[in-house]
This record gives structure tokens, sequence and C-alpha cells, in this order.
């Protein structure tokens, strides 16, 4: 029985399954276009990332492995999956969870080729993960100790932002963009556009037509990771959303900046600065929260 | 990274340093080195472009009073220019455009130039 | 333990713009050991030199390599002009160092550039290409061509520098100098380049110089070798020191590099401000006889030339050592050790010519 | 033309290989990344990896042990592809026509579709050379036989 | 910026190479019976010297070897005659870094080295296909 | 009343009939007839268990002599049993413990009178204890049956003559009982019987193939367990002296405070000695060394599991004490410890261990953090840690038999040398990796009940990252294959290997498909037993949390989706296969295991994994890792005293 709520309900996911993907898309070429201006260059039109979308999609389809593919749909639909849980306002962990599931993913489809480059490149994925996920949970207990539940509904049901209280761990969100777009300093398993010593990683054995899913897999990933920045402002969302492109401005910018990291250089300002500084967030809100002042 | 920050941040407000090409192309430089002409009018076949031409892209047949020149095996660096006794040879600013084939240009004494496909190798 | 991994880092490769393999062996992602696989850029130029005429020779010298073809072209030209005992004019000594040092700025630019590249600082990299391009800019007009510029022949040179491109060759190097500023900053203190180079295939003195290294590579060890000391061409005359550097590692080289820059500014300056009037070239007449060798400093190090001519129109040998092929030795020995992620910036800090290493 | 058409002409993405050039046209393709000919502005991209390319640009004549490397690379992009060879030497073996160790022009390894010559071609060339590769790519794709016989 | 000391004394005055009385010659040129060349390279070792390189020459039946070394960027050099069937010893036990031209200079004229660390077997810059000991005069 | 007699029959002394039988029997037919049948009996057994419970019961005396009475006689036995081994090995460690262990029993059974005082029910069926049977009779059957076939081939393999094999299952069926009889029993008396008859069966059962290594692993095991002995024992007699009673469920019931506190931590270390936690870890590891059956037995449905049993079945006498946050961080500390040792690991089968350790790391968490949430997650992890623990083994013991070695270096690529056993092995692995599978489930519970202590959730959080890196990367070697058009070999099984091995790979899927059932039926009413509210509750679409959601069938739907859309939409095509990059030098005839290299010659391409072992390596962990476990021990009984 459909009921109107229930309609409603997939009506917004539909929406956010199409739009996401462009928004995405766009956002990426957005963020093209600004890295070539910071070069001093024009760079490619806004819409650049459909083409080469529209492009990949349409080429000859090889592999070297047909268990590959099954991770690039994995991944992919891991990506909606947690968008989807996003627009639902279920609960973070889970979507945190499921995340981690397309990264997984995508790390065994690198590894299900005999190839060094793929190969070394899921060894340093793994290691991402293990750079990010800390922060991200980290983020997910934030909220629950603020808003006193996992369920994001209970963030936007709260009046007041999140980011007073978590400042730290939204700002440990700069980090978690820079790896999660292969940004530098941080794009150690597949960079974005610069060239690195494993050629482009665990994406090196993709091409066209899984290449072009797993680039949507992207797109949908960085709604996500917006989105979830987005929750530190939530009322109005509007605000949110100034707030994660505020974020990613700065990650391009950085990545304009710096040069590309090794791995243990990353493991360690991750866990250091990232997770680290978000504990003394957390830390201060156990102390205040003990003291009463702020409700949990 | 604040080192590189004041750079970049500069850029974004500067205009790109990109030129528009092709929408607007610059004129050659003068003197530059792009594409070799020759004027067969006063070519004696004399052969001397040829014997010096360090990517042997000239052969002259003296018999038929033919110059063949191959535009795709030509360096471009004007030694047949300098050679040549009859001042026949020039060069043109305007580099040699992409073709999808490769052609010769064969020079005979009154006729224009003509362009026929290359003999393989 | 792993099993240690054996992979080929080449011949095509994205951070290698030239067709090289290393065989890396691996234990995770250490490198135990790199052995350099080449002969994928051979062409035969040595024997082709003898086949040529000598005077065709110096456009294919030039095309050993392109980035340094002026270098070529005047170390073989200094060669036959020797057994020739020809000198070329005081002129054209001085556009030789012009040209020279040009190449030598537009070099070390595309390397700088290709070095940022190695470790990922794509902005760096395009900042210094688009520097890059003003010098081009100068090489074309002054030479008619922007990378092979053909200018220098045996006897002198094949253009003159006219007044008002010398004037446009100053403004110009103003502004390279400017853009160096704000990046000098960066190649020296910027944290994320320091932690990708600072003590990273570190070569002690000793071990450079038993290892044959040339160049940059040789002063960053702390070794004061230029072959511009000797003095050929108008350096002699133009006040010279090298630059040197005492850590041996990857950030020493770049900052010999970084360094040098300014120090072709300065002495472009220089040469202009001292040329003197007059001829760009001496005719030649006869043929080469006799042997000799020729040494000239490349952006990347010393090239030597060993000449031996018959008195005929071709040369009996020509030899060709250029000074990537001198320090490919020192690479196969600082690769071992060092993180898979160095390799790009080990293999780079050398600046790798291929193309030249092979002939 | 029709939007997969479109697509394909605006997203170039190239590999690069040098069979044996002496780096000057070399580095005049990397020169036409950087910021003043910037083609990314058409949407072209250096991947360095046969797998993701569209257009193999080849530089140098064929070396005797490089042409085993330009058949696997080339095997290994995806149709539909193109090839441009860029300078003289690749065109013909120019100057190194009488080296030993050289095969000569390119097309004596496999199947060349633009020759852009010059020593070194010229960024602009270069460029030039790009947009006749991507009008014979728009061709084929527009007239599917053609580009099913591509794909073959 | 961190700047190394920079020694100032290595201004030299202009020495272009004088006009020469043809024909020119190699200065600094030694010839040595094969015999020798180990304890010289030795030697030169022995003195912080750099080698800059060996060159192989067709003499047509016979190889001559040329060491050229640098020191202080003097140069030095010794010459080596190999009859056509003998081997060269390598240097490599001194100079590492001779490994790469001497395998260079067994692969284009096909004369043996004795003593290689890394030995590319004909190898390194040629390939099946290319010509055979390509740099041997056409006799 | 028959039911129940029956039950205890069943359950606990038809096993260990059997294998007395077993010992004195040697026909293979007979042993493979037994241990099937047996196996039956346990499964359907357990399940009737379900159907019944919970019950108390006390056995009618048997024969006019009181069960009491024969338990001290048992106690008796064993003392000699393990002073004999002790003798023999001339340990005097062993000895020294056992001593200590009799002089403590005794005084609580004749000084104190403690057993005979009680009149609590001996045995107390509760829903944990349905749990617990349950993993018992369908895991353990599962691993007994494997054990025939593959201890065959192991015999075949080292040249075995006469057989040992009486003795093997004589050791696990014991061992089954024992288990069965420890989850069930009221009385700690008797508990503590059966812990140190399944103290008796591990060491039995890791020195089983007589090696050098094997005995040295085998007495370390017993040490080791002994000491948790003594100090169950120690426990045994604060509880008697204090909170005067023995029963499991009446200790249970009520805070315990002061000297029972005290007595609980001393439980809770000997919980942890046998759930081999940090730093009691290394009898675990050297158990590897028995036959794989062993280790899939001791890893999953018995031994350690009784570690975690204990600690849980005791958590609501600590709750709400300084014990609990205590309990949580050690188990904490182990999982995040153990998940960063098994990085390092290149055998096989030391990665499931410090895996298995990791995760009974992370049970005891849970029982530590002693909320409604915190326990379903705990009993949820005992279940399907059990399930997919015991398939790995198992798949990794049939993994070996093949290819000859248990380095995860040698698997490389084994997903097309051997299919059936590599994917179900991976089937394992997944469970244990990905959500919305039970384990992740469970993994999620604790997180969020671990969000109120800040020091337990940043262990959890940091494991999780870690247990993500070791699972994937050995998942990834065996799935590592060059392209080829060959068709897969699927190689084929004795039954024996089959049937087990594909029916626990098909309950690792089944049962978090049934999560909803399993919540429900059995994990909820484990759990509202002891505590006030049910801390997971299965909801429409999922799992719910008082804090949380978990939408498992969405998820479980979308993934099965995905493969499905994935097999359906790739194309078969053979000419889309095309070499991997290498760099250009690709030999397409080798099947990309080369390249061409040095002078143009075939250079075999070879990968390793990584390991981290310059900064995991067990020399470097262990250092720092062994001495803040015991002061995490020690405090423990610390703060219970305060
Ligand atoms: S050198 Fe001049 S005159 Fe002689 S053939 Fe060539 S073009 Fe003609
Ligand atoms: S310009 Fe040079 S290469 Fe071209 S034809 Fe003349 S001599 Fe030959
Ligand atoms: S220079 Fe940089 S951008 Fe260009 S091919 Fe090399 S790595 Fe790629
Ligand atoms: S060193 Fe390199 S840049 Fe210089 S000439 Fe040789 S190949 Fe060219
Ligand atoms: S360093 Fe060598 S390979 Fe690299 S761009 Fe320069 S010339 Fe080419
Ligand atoms: S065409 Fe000329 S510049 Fe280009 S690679 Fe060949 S020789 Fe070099
Ligand atoms: S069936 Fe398999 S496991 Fe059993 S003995 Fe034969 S090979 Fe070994
Ligand atoms: S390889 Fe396996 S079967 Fe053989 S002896 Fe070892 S454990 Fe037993």
């Amino acid at each position: 029985m459909i009921t109107p709520s229930i309609a409603l309900e997939i009506l917004v996911t539909v929406f956010a399954l199409v739009v996401a993907p462009l928004a995405g898309g766009l956002l990426f070429g957005i963020d093209r276009k600004l890295t070539a201006r910071l070069q001093n260059r024009i760079g490619p039109p806004i819409v650049q990332p459909f083409y080469d979308f529209i492009k990949l999609w349409n080429k000859d389809q090889i592999f070297a492995n047909r268990s590959q593919l099954i991770y690039v749909y994995v991944h992919l639909g891991a990506a909606m999956a947690s968008l989807v849980l996003l627009v639902w306002q279920q609960d973070m962990l889970v979507i945190l969870f499921t995340l981690a599931l397309g990264g997984i993913s995508l790390v065994l489809g690198g590894f299900s080729v005999r190839s060094p480059y793929s190969q070394i490149g899921s060894q340093r994925e793994l290691l991402q993960m293990l750079a990010y996920e800390p922060m991200l949970v980290l983020a997910a207990v934030g909220f629950y100790l603020v808003t006193g539940s996992f369920l994001v509904a209970a963030v936007f049901a709260r009046g007041t932002p999140l980011l007073f209280e978590l400042p730290v761990i939204a700002l440990s969100f700069v980090l978690v963009l820079g790896i999660k777009l292969r940004k530098s300093p941080f794009d150690i398993a597949a960079a974005g556009h610069a060239h690195q010593e494993l050629v482009r990683g665990l994406l090196t054995e993709y091409s066209g037509r899984y290449l072009a899913l797993i680039e949507m897999a992207h797109w949908y990933e960085l709604l996500l990771v917006l989105g979830i920045i987005s929750l530190f402002w939530a009322n109005p969302l509007v605000v949110g959303f100034g707030l994660s492109l505020l974020l990613y401005f700065l990650v391009i910018l950085i990545d304009n900046a710096v040069a590309r990291l090794t791995w243990t250089s990353m493991l360690k300002i991750t866990w250091s600065w990232g997770a680290g500084l978000s504990v003394l967030n957390l830390a201060a809100i156990y102390v205040l929260s003990y003291l009463g002042w702020i409700g949990g | 990274m604040p080192n590189m920050l004041s750079n970049i941040l500069g850029n974004i407000f500067a205009r790109p340093a990109t030129r528009a090409y092709p929408a607007v192309r610059r004129p050659p430089f003068s003197g530059a080195r792009g594409h070799i002409v020759f004027d067969t009018k006063s070519c004696g076949f004399c052969g001397a472009c040829s014997r010096r031409c360090p990517s042997a892209a000239i052969v002259i047949n003296r018999t038929d009073k033919t110059l063949t020149f191959d535009p795709f095996r030509c360096i471009i660096c004007e030694a047949c220019v300098e050679v040549c006794p009859r001042k026949s040879i020039a060069v043109d600013s305007q580099y040699r455009a992409p073709a999808y084939v490769k052609t010769v240009e064969v020079h005979t004494l009154p006729a224009p130039p003509e362009e026929a496909p290359r003999a393989a190798g | 333990m792993s099993a240690r991994t054996v992979i080929p880092f080449g011949p095509q490769h994205p951070v290698l713009p030239e067709p090289v393999q290393l065989r890396l062996t691996l234990e995770e992602e250490r490198v135990v050991e790199a052995i350099p696989a080449i002969g994928y850029v051979h062409r035969g130029i040595e024997k082709a030199a003898e086949l040529n005429e000598w005077v065709q020779n110096v456009f294919l010298v030039e095309r050993i390599c392109g980035i340094c073809s002026f270098l070529h072209a005047l170390c073989y030209c200094q060669g036959i002009e020797t057994l020739l005992g020809v000198e070329p004019p005081p002129r054209a000594r001085y556009l030789r160092v012009v040209w020279g040092e040009l190449h030598r700025l537009h070099s070390h630019h595309l390397w700088l550039g290709l070095l940022a590249d190695s470790f990922g600082f794509e902005s760096l990299f395009m900042q210094f290409w688009r520097n890059r391009e003003m010098i081009m800019d100068l090489l074309e007009m002054t030479a008619g061509n922007r990378v092979i510029v053909s200018t220098c022949t045996v006897g002198g040179t094949r253009r003159d520098i006219a007044q008002e491109q010398a004037s446009e060759i100053l403004r110009t190097l103003d502004k390279v100098q400017n853009e160096l500023d704000k990046l000098l900053p960066v190649i020296s203190n910027d944290y994320t380049v320091r932690s990708r180079t600072v003590g990273k295939g570190v070569l002690p003195k000793d071990k450079a110089i038993r290892l044959g290294a040339v160049g940059p590579v040789l002063r960053a060890s702390g070794v004061a070798q230029d072959v511009r000391m000797i003095g050929y061409a108008a350096y002699g005359e133009l006040g010279f020191t090298p630059v040197v550097e005492q850590a041996g590692d990857a950030h020493a080289r770049l900052l010999v590099r970084m360094k040098e820059t300014y120090q072709a500014i300065d002495l472009i300056r220089q040469a202009l401000a001292h040329m003197p009037e007059g001829e760009i070239i001496t005719r030649v007449r006869g043929n080469p006889r006799g042997r000799t060798i020729s040494r000239v400093e490349q952006p990347r190090g010393e090239v030597v030339y060993y000449l031996a001519g018959n008195g005929t129109r071709n040369l009996e040998r020509l030899r060709v050592r250029t000074p990537t092929f001198a320090n490919v030795p020192a690479l196969v020995q600082m690769l071992p050790g060092c993180e898979l992620a160095d390799v790009p910036v080990l293999v780079l800090s050398i600046d790798p010519c291929i193309s030249c290493t092979e002939r | 033309m029709n939007i997969i058409t479109t697509a394909r002409v605006k997203s170039p993405w190239i590999l690069h290989f040098d069979t044996g050039s002496c780096n000057g046209c070399d580095i005049e393709i990397l020169a036409c990344l950087t910021p003043l000919y910037d083609v990314e502005r058409f949407g072209m991209i250096n991947v360095g990896n046969p797998k993701h390319a569209d257009v193999l640009l080849v530089t140098g004549p064929a070396n005797r042990r490089n042409a085993r490397v330009l058949r696997n690379l080339y095997e290994q992009m995806p149709a539909p592809k193109v090839v441009i060879v860029i300078g003289t030497c690749g065109c013909s073996g120019g100057v190194f026509h009488n080296c030993y160790n050289m095969l000569g022009g390119i097309d004596k390894v496999i199947p060349v579709d633009v020759y852009v010559p010059g020593c070194a071609a010229k960024p602009e060339a270069i460029i030039d050379g790009v947009v006749l590769a991507l009008q014979r790519l728009a061709e084929r794709s527009e007239s599917k036989p053609a580009l099913a016989e591509a794909l073959a | 910026m961190t700047t190394g000391e920079q020694p100032t004394s290595a201004l030299r005055p202009a020495t272009i190479v004088p006009p020469a009385q043809a024909p020119a010659r190699i200065e600094n040129l030694e010839r040595i019976p094969l015999a020798d060349l180990l304890p010289r390279v030795r030697a030169m070792a022995a003195q912080g010297a750099r080698l800059v390189t060996l060159t192989c020459v067709d003499m047509g039946g016979a190889f001559e070897v040329l060491y050229h070394f640098d020191l202080d960027l003097q140069l030095q050099h010794f010459s080596a005659q190999i009859p056509a069937g003998d081997k060269l010893p390598s240097i490599t036990s001194e100079y590492l870094c001779a490994f790469l031209v001497e395998n260079e200079i067994a692969d284009l004229f096909g004369l043996q080295v004795e003593g290689l660390p890394v030995d590319y077997h004909n190898r390194l810059m040629l390939t099946e296909d290319s010509s055979d000991r390509p740099l041997l005069r056409e006799r | 009343m028959l039911m129940v007699d029956w039950f205890m029959a069943t359950t606990i002394l038809l096993p260990a009939l059997a294998g007395f039988v077993l010992f004195f029997v040697g026909q293979p037919a007979i042993r493979r007839l037994t241990v099937l049948a047996l196996s039956v009996i346990l499964i359907i057994a357990s399940l009737l268990v379900l159907q019944n419970g919970p019950f108390t019961y006390s056995p009618r005396p048997l024969a006019g002599v009181a069960w009491n009475q024969l338990l001290v006689a048992g106690d008796a036995v064993l003392v000699a049993l393990f002073f004999y081994f002790g003798w023999r090995a001339r340990s005097g460690l062993i000895v020294g413990l056992v001593a200590l262990q009799a002089a403590l029993v005794a005084y609580l059974e004749f000084a104190l009178a403690g057993v005979a005082a009680d009149n609590a029910p001996l045995f107390y069926v509760d829903h944990l204890s349905i749990v617990m049977a349950l993993v018992i009779g369908i895991v353990g059957s599962a691993i007994a049956v494997y054990a025939l076939h593959y201890m065959d081939h192991h015999e075949q393999h080292l040249r075995v003559e006469p057989s040992r094999q009486p003795k093997f299952f004589f050791s696990v069926l014991l061992f089954l009982g024992a288990m069965n009889g420890l989850v069930f029993a009221n009385s700690l008396p008797w508990l503590f019987f059966f812990w140190e008859v399944t103290t008796l069966c591990s060491f039995l059962l890791i020195g089983h193939d007589g090696t050098e290594e094997a005995q040295r692993n085998a007495l370390r095991a017993l040490w080791m367990n002994l000491v948790g002995g003594v100090a169950f024992a120690a426990g045994m007699i604060l509880l008697e002296t204090t909170a005067h009673t023995l029963a499991v469920a009446e200790i249970a019931a009520e805070r315990q405070a002061g000297g029972a506190l005290l007595g609980l931590a001393f439980l809770v270390v000997a919980g942890c000695t046998k759930a081999a936690q940090l730093p009691f870890q290394s009898w675990l590891l050297g158990a590897m060394v028995a036959p794989t059956p062993v280790s899939a037995l001791l890893h999953s449905s018995t031994m350690v599991k009784a570690g975690v049993y204990l600690i849980i079945r005791l958590a609501p006498g600590f709750e709400g004490t300084l014990l609990s946050p205590l309990v949580a961080t050690a188990g904490a500390y182990t999982f995040v410890t153990a998940a960063a040792l098994a990085v390092s690991q290149s055998n096989a089968k030391r990665v499931l261990a410090y895996s298995t350790i990791s995760n009974l790391g992370l049970i005891i968490a849970c029982a530590g953090l002693n909320s409604a949430l915190a326990i379903s997650a705990a009993v949820l992890l005992i279940v399907f840690h059990a399930v997919s623990k015991g398939l790995l083994f198992l798949g990794v013991g049939a993994i070996e038999q093949y290819i000859g070695s248990r380095d995860i270096e040698a698997m490389e690529g084994l997903l097309r040398r051997v299919p059936l056993l590599t994917a179900v092995t991976m089937i394992g692995i997944l469970t244990m990796l990905l959500p919305p599978f039970g384990v992740l489930v469970a993994k999620w519970a604790a997180l969020e009940a671990a969000a109120r202590v800040p020091l337990a959730m940043l262990l959890l959080v940091a494991g999780s990252a870690l247990t993500v890196v070791f699972w994937t990367k050995w998942m990834g070697r065996m799935m590592s294959a060059a392209p080829s058009s060959q068709r897969l070999h699927v190689e084929s099984l004795s039954p024996l290997f089959s049937i087990p091995l594909v029916g626990l790979a098909a309950l690792a899927i089944l049962l978090t498909a049934a999560l909803g059932w399993v919540m429900s039926g059995l994990i909820g009413p484990a759990v509202s037993d002891w505590y006030p509210t049910v801390g997971l509750a299965s909801g429409d679409n999922g799992l719910v949390s008082s804090v949380g959601a978990f939408p498992v069938w969405a998820l479980l739907t979308v993934l099965a989706v995905l493969v499905v859309v994935a097999l359906v939409a790739s194309p078969v095509r053979e000419k889309s296969v095309r070499a991997v990059y290498a760099c250009g030098e690709n030999l397409a005839e080798s099947g990309d295991t080369d390249f061409r290299s040095i002078g143009d010659g075939t250079q075999a391409m070879s990968l390793g994994s990584y390991y981290y072992v310059g900064v995991l390596g067990e020399s470097k962990i262990n250092r720092w890792a062994n001495p803040i476990a015991i002061a995490l021990l020690v405090s423990l009984m610390g703060v219970a005293i305060l």
C-alpha cells in the first residue's frame, strides 16, 4: 500500500539519486575549472565530466578479469545506497559502513587483477581507508553525543547547529574530503589528475564503461560527504551546504598548494591532527555535558 | 603550503596565461623556420641542396629536371637554403599543417609543384 | 614476511617522459634493487655521424636531444673547430653563451616542473612551465625555432642577436627572475616539498665522484665542478663560479638547479652587456684531421665528445658521453632503500635524458 | 553530431609515447598541457595509461626494441582510438633516416591517422593535429559501419 | 633558504682552445699495455679521479679502448690495444660505474668484456633484429 | 521430567560416552558412523533445547550417589591428570599451579562446603545457554564431521602409523559434551569442572601430533589455562565467602560489591585466559600446531567461547560498578591490538587466530559496556563469529591440504586454482568484513553502545579500521588472478568436506537474512532475561537500537541485486580480455605473469602483499602490548577492591 508519505519518500529518493550525480559531476567540473584557474589556465568547460562520462560509457569494453567488474557495481551501488540512507535520515554509522562497503569493494576490484599498479594502489587505498574511517566514525560519535542519537533525523530535529559543539570535527572533514577526492597531499592510491608512480593506482586496469561507473560513484560520494558536512548546520540546510562548499574549496586550494606526501605522512597527519583533534573535541563535549552545560 | 598559496591565489584573480589558440592565432616571429619553399624557376638542379640535406628530404633528378621534396622528412634546418647557389630555396615562417596522408612535392621546371602520394618507406 | 615484488617501472610510464625501464624489486614499498633496462631510444647516431658528412652532423647531434640541443651542437662545433684549427669570432662566442644559458634556463624550468610533477605538485609544475614559455619565446624570436634552435655552426653562429632583440631578452629575463623569486620560497621552504626531498637519495661526496656523477648531481654533493670553469666560449671572460650544495640529497639537487637559473640569468645579462660587435662566423676550409676531446657543461652536466677525423668529409669516429649516461650509476646506487613513492623523485633528481644516453 | 560523438570529440584523453625521439617533440607535447596552450580547454588530459586513452601521440622514429612496446600499448587501448604522429622523425625517420637501430616512420609499426610534421612540431601544430584527428574520430563515430570496423 | 658554501676560486682566465697546428691530438694521452690497465686505473681511483668514460675505436683487426679520467677538471687518458678476439678486462672492480659503458662496448663492437657485475648479454642497446656489432667499420 | 533427563543425556553425556567408545574402537567405519550420528543428534538436541527452553534442572542422584559427590571425584581425577602431565613434562610451573588449584578447590569443597550448601538447581538453561548450545551443536558438529576426512588425509600425509584418530575423536567429542555442560551449568563448581575438562581436551588436542613443538605449545596452553583455573577457584572462594552463593543465576541477579565483586573480577580474569585475551594470547597462537579442525573447534564454538560466555553470564552482576568500564577497556584494548597484530601476519591461521582474539576482545568489551544493547551485540557476535570463523578455519585447512601451505603469499590467485574452496573461504571473510552481515551488525551495535565510554570507543574505532585492512588484503591476495580465457576447473571434494563447508557458508549468509528471527527468537530473549530493556530489536527494515537503526534487509537486497546486475551486465566476449598494463612490456603469451626486462629477457612478475612488519610486527607490538594488558588486568582487580 502506498501511502502519501511513502510516495513522498520514494519521490525524494529518486530525486536524490538523479540529482546527486548531476550535482556531483558539475562540482567536479567546477573543481577542474577552479584548479585550472589557480594554475593560471582556462581549463575545461564545467560540463567536462559529463563529456568524459558519456565518452567512457561508449568505449569498447575491455577488461583483464571478469571478477573485477562485479566490484565496480558494488562500489557504485554502495555509494548510491549510502546517499539514500542519508536522505532517509538513517543511522550515521550505517551510512559510514555502507560507504566503507563501497570502498572495500573498490579495493577488492584493484586486487582482483594481477597487475602491480592496481595492487599496490589497492594496498594504499586500504591505508587511506585506515586514515579517514576513524575520523568519520568519530564525527558520527560527535553527532551522537550532541543529539543523543545516531540517526541523522535527530540532527535535523535539533534546533542549534552542531558546528558550535563540533568545530574541530567539522574541520577534520577537510582531511576526509581531501583523501576521498584523491587530492594532494593525499592522492597516494590513485591520483585525481596528477600523475604518479602508480600510474592510476587501483583504477589502472579499469577502462571505458567501468571507469565511467567508478567516476559516477565518485560523484555520489562527493555529494554524500558534502551532505554529511552540511549536517553541521542542518537548520537551515542551505547554510550547511554553504559550509560544505567552503570546505570543498579549501580542499581544492590545498590540493594546489602542496606536494603529495607519502603514506606514512598521511597516516601521521590524519591520526594526529584529524583523529587526535577530533577526540579532543569529543572530550570537550564529554566534559561539558558532564558539567551539564550542553544537553545530549 | 603558505608559500604556494600566494602564487595560486594571485592566479585566480589574474587573467589566465593561456593563448586562445586556435581561436586567436599569433603571427609567427619574423625569421621563424616554418617550412621550406622552392622557386623552381631559378633552380639549376645542381643538387647541392640534396647533398647537404641531413635528412635526405630532397631528391634531384638532373635528367628529368625534377626536384622531389618530402616535407615529412624535412627538419627545416635551413641547410639547403644556405647552400643553394641560386637562392631558389626560402623559408616561410608558417609551419606546415598536419595531414592525414603523407605527400611529396614534385617540382619540375616550368610547372607549378604538384603533390603526390609519398612512396612507401 | 612478504614475498618480494618484482615489477616493471617503464618503459611507458606516466612519470617517465621517456622510455626506459627500471626493474624494481620491492619489499612492500621499499626498493631493494633497481636495475635499468635501456635501449628503447637507441638510434645509432654515432654510426650515422660517420655516414654523414661532418657539416651535416651539426644537425644530427642537435637531435641527440631536443632539450639542450644547442649545447650538443656547441660541443661538436668546438671539437671540429679544434681539429680544423679555426677560432670563432668573439661575438659568436658571446652569442654562444647567450643561447647556451637560455637553454639551461629553459631546461631547468622544465626540470623543476617535472620534478614538482613527480611528487604530485601539479600547480608548481604548471607555474614553472608557464614561466618557461617566456624563454621559449625568446628562443623562437632569436633563432626561429622553439626547441631545436640550430644557431650554432662550425666557425661561429648562424644568426645574430639584434639590439632590440637583446633588450627584449633583458626585459623578459626581469620577468622570469621576478617569477622565480615567487617560487624560490616554495622550493626551499615548503613543508611538503621538503618532506619529499630532504634526506632522499643521499649521495656522499666521495661516492659521487667514484660513481662518475656529473653536473648538478655532483655539485649537490659538494663537489665544485662545472666544465664552464675551463672557460670555453666566453665563460672565461664573464666570471664564473659554480653553484654548490653540500647535503647530497634530492633537495640539494633541487636547490642547485634552482640557483643555477639565477646564475644563467646573470650570465646572459653579462654576456649581452659585454658582447663585442663584429663578425659572427669565421669561414672554414678543409676537413678535420686528428682527434680531440671536447667538453661542455650542459644543464644536466658535463657532455664529452670524442672526435676523430682523417681529412675526409666523413669523420672516423664520433663518440658522445652524455651527462645522464654518467649519472645513471649514481641513480642505481641511490634507489635501494628508498620508498616506491620516492622512485620518481630520485629518478628525476638526476634529470635523466634517455635520448642522449642512448644516442 | 549526436551526443556520443560530441562527447568523444570533447574528451580526448591522450597517451603520449616516445619511440626514440630526441625529446624535442615530447617537450612540446608537454608544453601543450601547460598554461600557455592548456589543451585541457578541449578536454584533453594526459592519462599516461593506454587503457584510459583515446588518442595515442607518438613521437620519434620507431626504435627496434620499442616497436614491440608500441604495439602492446596500441593493443591495450580500447576502441575507438586514433593515432597521431608528432614530429618529422616519427613521420618518416627524418634526420635519423640512416640510423641502424630505427625502423623509420611509426606507420611501419601501427596504423597512423594523422601526421604532424615539424622538427620539433610546434604546440600549435600539435593542437592542429589533434583537431584533425578528432574530425576523423567524429566521422567514424557518425558513420556506424566505420565505427564498427574501428571497434572490431 | 638554505645555501651551501660556494667556493669562489674557480674563476679562471679565458682558455679558448688555441688555433691548433693540425692534426690536433689529445693531450695527456698515455698508451699503456693491457696488463698495466687495472693497476693504473686503481691508482687513478686512489687519487680520487672521476672516470669520465671509455671510448672504443675499431682499428681493423684490433680495438683501441681509451679510458678518460678527470681530476679537478684536468683530463687524463689511457689507451690500451686489444687484438680482435681477446677479452677486455672490466674495471668495474674499481669503478662500478663503468658497467654501463662496458656493456655498451660489448654490445656495439662485439668486444667481450670480462668480469661484468651486470651483464646485458649484448642486449643493452640492441635487440634481436638490430644489426650485429654496428659500430665496426666496414672493411 | 523425563525429557529433561533425556536432555542431559544427549547433550552432555552422550558425546562424552561416544568419545570413550571411539577411544577404544579403531575401525574407521564405526568412527564415521558414530560421529555422523552424534552430529545429527547434537543438532537435533540443541534445537529441542531451543524449543523447550528455558528451564532449570537438577538430576536425581545416580545410583544413590549425589551428583555433587561425583563432582568431587571428577575434580580429583582432573587434578591427578594435570599433575601427571606437569610431572611428565618436568614443569614445575604446571605442578605448582595444579597444587595451588587443588588446594583452593579443596578448601572450597571441604572447608567451606560450598558445593553441598547450595540448593540452587545444578543446571539453569536460559536463553543465553540455548544460543550457546546451538552454536556448539551446529558449528561443533560441522567441524567434527569435517575432521573425519581431514584426519585421514592428515595422517596419510604425516604417515602416522598406527592411527591416532581414536584419541583425537575422543577429545573432540568429549570437548563438545563438556562445552554443553559448561553452558548449561548453574552451579559454579560444576561450571568449573566442565571448564577444566575443556582445558584438558584442548591440552590433548594441541599436543595431538606429538611433535616437540606441539608438546611445548600444549603445555603452554595448559599452564595458562591453569592460571585461569586458579583465578576461577579463587573467585569462587571469594563469592562463597562474601555473596554466600555459587549459583550463577543468583550471582548475576544482583549487583555485587566488595569481596564478591573481587570474586567476579577473578572470574573475569579466568574468562580472559580462556578467551586468550592479551597477555594470554600466546596459547591460542601456539594451538595452531594442532590439526586444523582443532583450531576450528577452539576458535569458533568451544574453548575460547567458554571464556566470553562466562563473562557475559556474570556481566549483570557487575553492571554499574567501576568494573564495567574497565572490562570494556580491557576488551577493546585486546580488540585493537590483536587486529593490529593480525595485519602483520602472512600465516593464514595466525591471521585467523588474531582475528579471533580480536573479536573475543570485542565481545568482552561489550560485556563490559554492560547495557542491553552491548550485550545484544556480544551475543550476536558470538553467533556470527562462530559460524564465519568455523567456516574460515575449515576452508583454510582444506586449502592447506590442497596447496601444501597456509601462507597467504602462497594463496595468490587461489580463486582460479581452487575455486570452490576459495569461494567458500571468501564467504567466510566477506561475512566477517562487510556490512550488512551479522558480524558487522554486531560491530555497529557495539560502537553505538560504546559511544559513551570514551576510551573503549576510541579503541573500537581504531580496531575496526585495522580489521578492514587485514581481511581485505588477504582476500585480495586470493582473488588476484591473471587474465585468462581458460575455463575454471572446479575441484571435486569429498562430501565430508563439502557438506560442512557449504553448509556453514550458507548458514553464514542465511543467518544474516534471518537476522530478524535471530534477534527476536534467540538474542533478544537472552538479553531480556537479564536486562530490563531489549537493546536491539528487529524493526521494519532491519534492526533498531535505542539510538539508531540498521536496515539490514535493504542493504542485503541492494547487495544481491548489484551482484546479479554485474553478472548480467558484464560482457562475456573472450576478445574483451586484455593483458594487464605492464608499462608496455607485457608478454601476452605468458598470461601476465612475465614481462620483458633486462637484455630483452623474460622476467617473472611477482607481487607481494604488505604486512607492515616494521610497524606492526609481533616483536614490535608485544613489547609494549603485553605489559599494558597485564596492567589492565591488575587494575581490574584493583578497581574491584575499591
Ligand atoms: S641547390 Fe638550389 S639550385 Fe641547386 S638544386 Fe637545390 S634548389 Fe636547385
Ligand atoms: S631544410 Fe634541411 S632538412 Fe629541410 S630540405 Fe632543407 S636541408 Fe633538408
Ligand atoms: S610531465 Fe607530468 S603531466 Fe606530463 S606526462 Fe609526465 S607526469 Fe604526466
Ligand atoms: S643531457 Fe639531456 S637535455 Fe642535455 S643534451 Fe643530453 S639529452 Fe639533451
Ligand atoms: S628529463 Fe629527459 S626524459 Fe625528462 S623531459 Fe627531460 S629530456 Fe625528457
Ligand atoms: S621531429 Fe625533430 S624535434 Fe621532434 S623528436 Fe624528431 S628529431 Fe626531435
Ligand atoms: S579427497 Fe582431497 S582431501 Fe581427501 S585425501 Fe583426496 S585429495 Fe586429500
Ligand atoms: S599439511 Fe595439513 S594435512 Fe598435511 S600434515 Fe600439515 S596440517 Fe596435516
